[in-house]
């Protein structure tokens, strides 16, 4: 199966009210033509799972200035003020997820796990309305899975089946959102024939990714 | 002492505490300058939480291409021996305890070890990032941070800002000396002989215990 | 029908079952036989649950280098397209909910579509290896195997032998039919014409529904 | 720091009673030298985590043949006639742990969780004693974390930090080994110096890695 597409034919069915994971953290890895197609195909009412928001004019940070976004799962919100203002004065519906919990809930949706226990949070606000588990005398929060729609992930390079390989520290949350989404989209740099990827080399297996659309091609 | 040369001594004065052959997590801010100062004998591998082991600044000629960033978005570089990763093995490294040290400023720190440092509720969340996973995940945990806001103290018998982690905090560093963190309490163990211990005493709600051995932090550094 | 016979023509009609563009696993014995009989215009990718996508046999002249097997810990090769990776991430794949169809042996499937197939107590423990897994992963469980074990039912109302796992199997295809298991209890949907419908039913403990549009299943393959 | 080091020296902290996690699949990707090393140490009263115990002669197999092991925790022992007989006769005793559930378990471990929910095994005897927990109408069991003394892994290729690289089918359970133990030692072909593996490139961090030893060296 060829997965290299079009963003136009990848983005296809994104609808309004979607869950959609972003990768990228502070906008390094994060997919900037998949964003922009969202922003173009006008999705709104979005349910975003993302690191951060980037800032006002980078990277997902456009979806929160265009105010496209209802629901917001983050772990750091600092660097764009309009995501403040908007979750201050009630536009915006935020949960603050730490860093290492957040990947591990998107990991147990793609790996089909129920939760993870973590003592991360314990005695903090994260705490708020979640099960509280105590094993061998240690108390754990059980932190459930993320699931998504779609992921709009960010790679270097990419096979025709979807094998991916990452650059630098570009991988962060794409590697995990790859698995956690019913439809996976990834932005790369290059694209080469099945058999031109060395199997020992891909660090996310095509299986999880269902569209390749290649950056700065005429993508209509 | 004015607000840069505070947080150059801190800095030094934390960087003294880095051992040799350690993992060590730097918050933003205040604690990324500690690696301005790590003794010459001394080799530390730094971790950045957003997916690699080998941070290090760009160098003077090194172009930025923009695949590497540290956890402030800024870029830097990787170390020979580095090695990227995905988020989940990252928070792995934290979480499963191979963070020797990590260092981190704070709103907020109280007798018991709590430390506030994501957010004032109504007025700034910037959230907690990865600093929550650090303070149940790293070995040792290190508060840098100037030792009063405004002239209030920011060593509280309890924190009323909402905790980024319970117990978590092993040792505090400000410009005015080296606090640890025990089960009785905190202990002054150096102090800044530019203050007084009763200056120190009055810029610190909690109870302070004087070291009997209590030595002054600037010869360390 | 001798046994190899037997295996031979559940493997064709198990290989019917696949569908295009779709990602498989095969459990050791007859079910890996099945890849034998896939026709030539359906593409499937194989899993192997030890670490890889794009099982393959090896090649006559491929040489055999020890770097890659397959679950049975028998030499393989890769497809063009595959990928290696780690058990983590292999049995994400598998519970994820990736693996559109897996194929497995069984000692006992009930009407409830329970499945024994990794002990006889006391006699045989090989263990479940990622039999567990792929039974609750996997989008589609297909048990292939003989109808009867030494003239006794393998096809039960309640398995005796320690589950593999609880209202798993879909479809059991064996040398006598292919039965499909509903909420409602089983249902013989093609039937090899080489046996009465009054000899399935008798080797069958678990009561049989016969489909009115009952087919022959040998017209498949 | 240099990791690389002899099998001696590598092995000197290994004794009887020790938790030792062996990685491979059947023998596929096992240490072969490190095995041997820890018969010749005469290690005896072992507790093993491992995939399966490979054949009498082989990998695992031998610790198994050898008596050495006294609990042991891995998925599949079909492939292995004396560890039946030693379980069946009462001289060893074997918890069978579903291999994704096995993996999961060190990887808990290693990466400081507190346990997973899995589905795997619900309505099975490897539910017995182990809690259980309904998360949206689903019944999971709760898996706790499997640490170890001890990982013995095997890769590809080391640098002297410790990163690796994995060949074939090889990874296997190496991977997630490498974080679950106090002290990790990796049993490779090739050794390459600091800066002379692509940082991109890594599949196992160093961090993880304690020593490096060379395969088919006078390790003495």
């Amino acid at each position: 199966m060829d997965k290299l597409t079009t963003i136009k034919e990848a983005v296809k069915n994104i609808k309004n009210g979607d869950t959609i994971m972003i990768g990228g953290f502070m906008g390094n890895g994060a997919p900037p033509e998949l964003i922009d197609a969202l922003i173009e195909k006008d999705i709104r009412d979005i349910t975003l799972i993302s690191s951060d928001t980037a800032k006002i004019d980078y990277a997902s940070g456009k979806l929160i200035r265009d105010k496209r976004v209802k629901k917001l799962y983050a772990s750091h919100i600092g660097t764009n003020k309009e995501t403040g203002r908007q979750m201050t004065e009630g536009e915006l519906d935020v949960e603050l997820v730490p860093q290492g919990t957040l990947v591990e809930r998107i990991r147990a949706a793609g790996f089909g796990l129920g939760g993870i226990l973590t003592t991360t949070g314990v005695g903090t606000r994260v705490e708020e309305g979640k099960q509280k588990l105590t094993v061998d005398g240690v108390n754990y929060l059980l932190e459930t899975p993320l699931h998504a729609d779609v992921a709009l992930i960010n790679a270097k390079k990419a096979d025709k089946a979807g094998n991916l390989q990452y650059q630098g520290s570009m991988v962060n949350f794409n590697a995990m959102m790859a698995a956690a989404a019913k439809t996976t989209i990834v932005e790369v740099d290059e694209v080469v024939e099945k058999g031109e990827m060395d199997p020992n080399l891909v660090m996310t297996p095509g299986v999880f990714v269902d569209y390749v659309v290649k950056r700065g091609e005429d993508n209509e | 002492m004015n607000k840069e040369e505070m947080q150059t001594l801190i800095a030094k004065r934390v960087a003294y505490e880095l051992e040799d052959q350690s993992l060590v997590n730097l918050g933003i801010g205040l604690p990324t300058k500690a690696a301005n100062y790590i003794p010459d004998d001394v080799e530390v591998m730094f971790q950045s939480e957003n997916g690699f082991v080998g941070l290090r600044g760009l160098k003077e000629d090194e172009e930025d291409d923009g695949t590497i960033v540290n956890a402030g978005g800024q870029p830097v570089g990787i170390e020979q021996g580095g090695a990227f990763f995905d988020s989940s093995t990252s928070f792995g490294i934290i979480r499963g305890g191979y963070v020797d040290c990590t260092i981190l400023g704070a709103l907020q720190v109280d007798l018991h070890g709590n430390i506030a440092n994501y957010m004032i509720p109504g007025k700034m969340v910037p959230g907690m990032g990865g600093a929550m996973d650090l303070l149940e995940g790293a070995k040792k945990v290190i508060v840098a941070m100037q030792h009063t806001a405004k002239g209030s103290p920011k060593i509280l018998n309890e924190c009323n800002l909402p905790l980024t982690a319970s117990e978590a905090v092993d040792l505090i560093v400000t410009e005015m000396g080296v606090i640890e963190v025990t089960n009785q309490g905190l202990t002054l163990i150096e102090y800044n002989p530019a203050f007084t211990i009763d200056e120190i005493k009055e810029a610190t709600e909690a109870p302070l215990t004087i070291a009997d051995d209590v030595k002054d932090m600037t010869l360390n550094i």
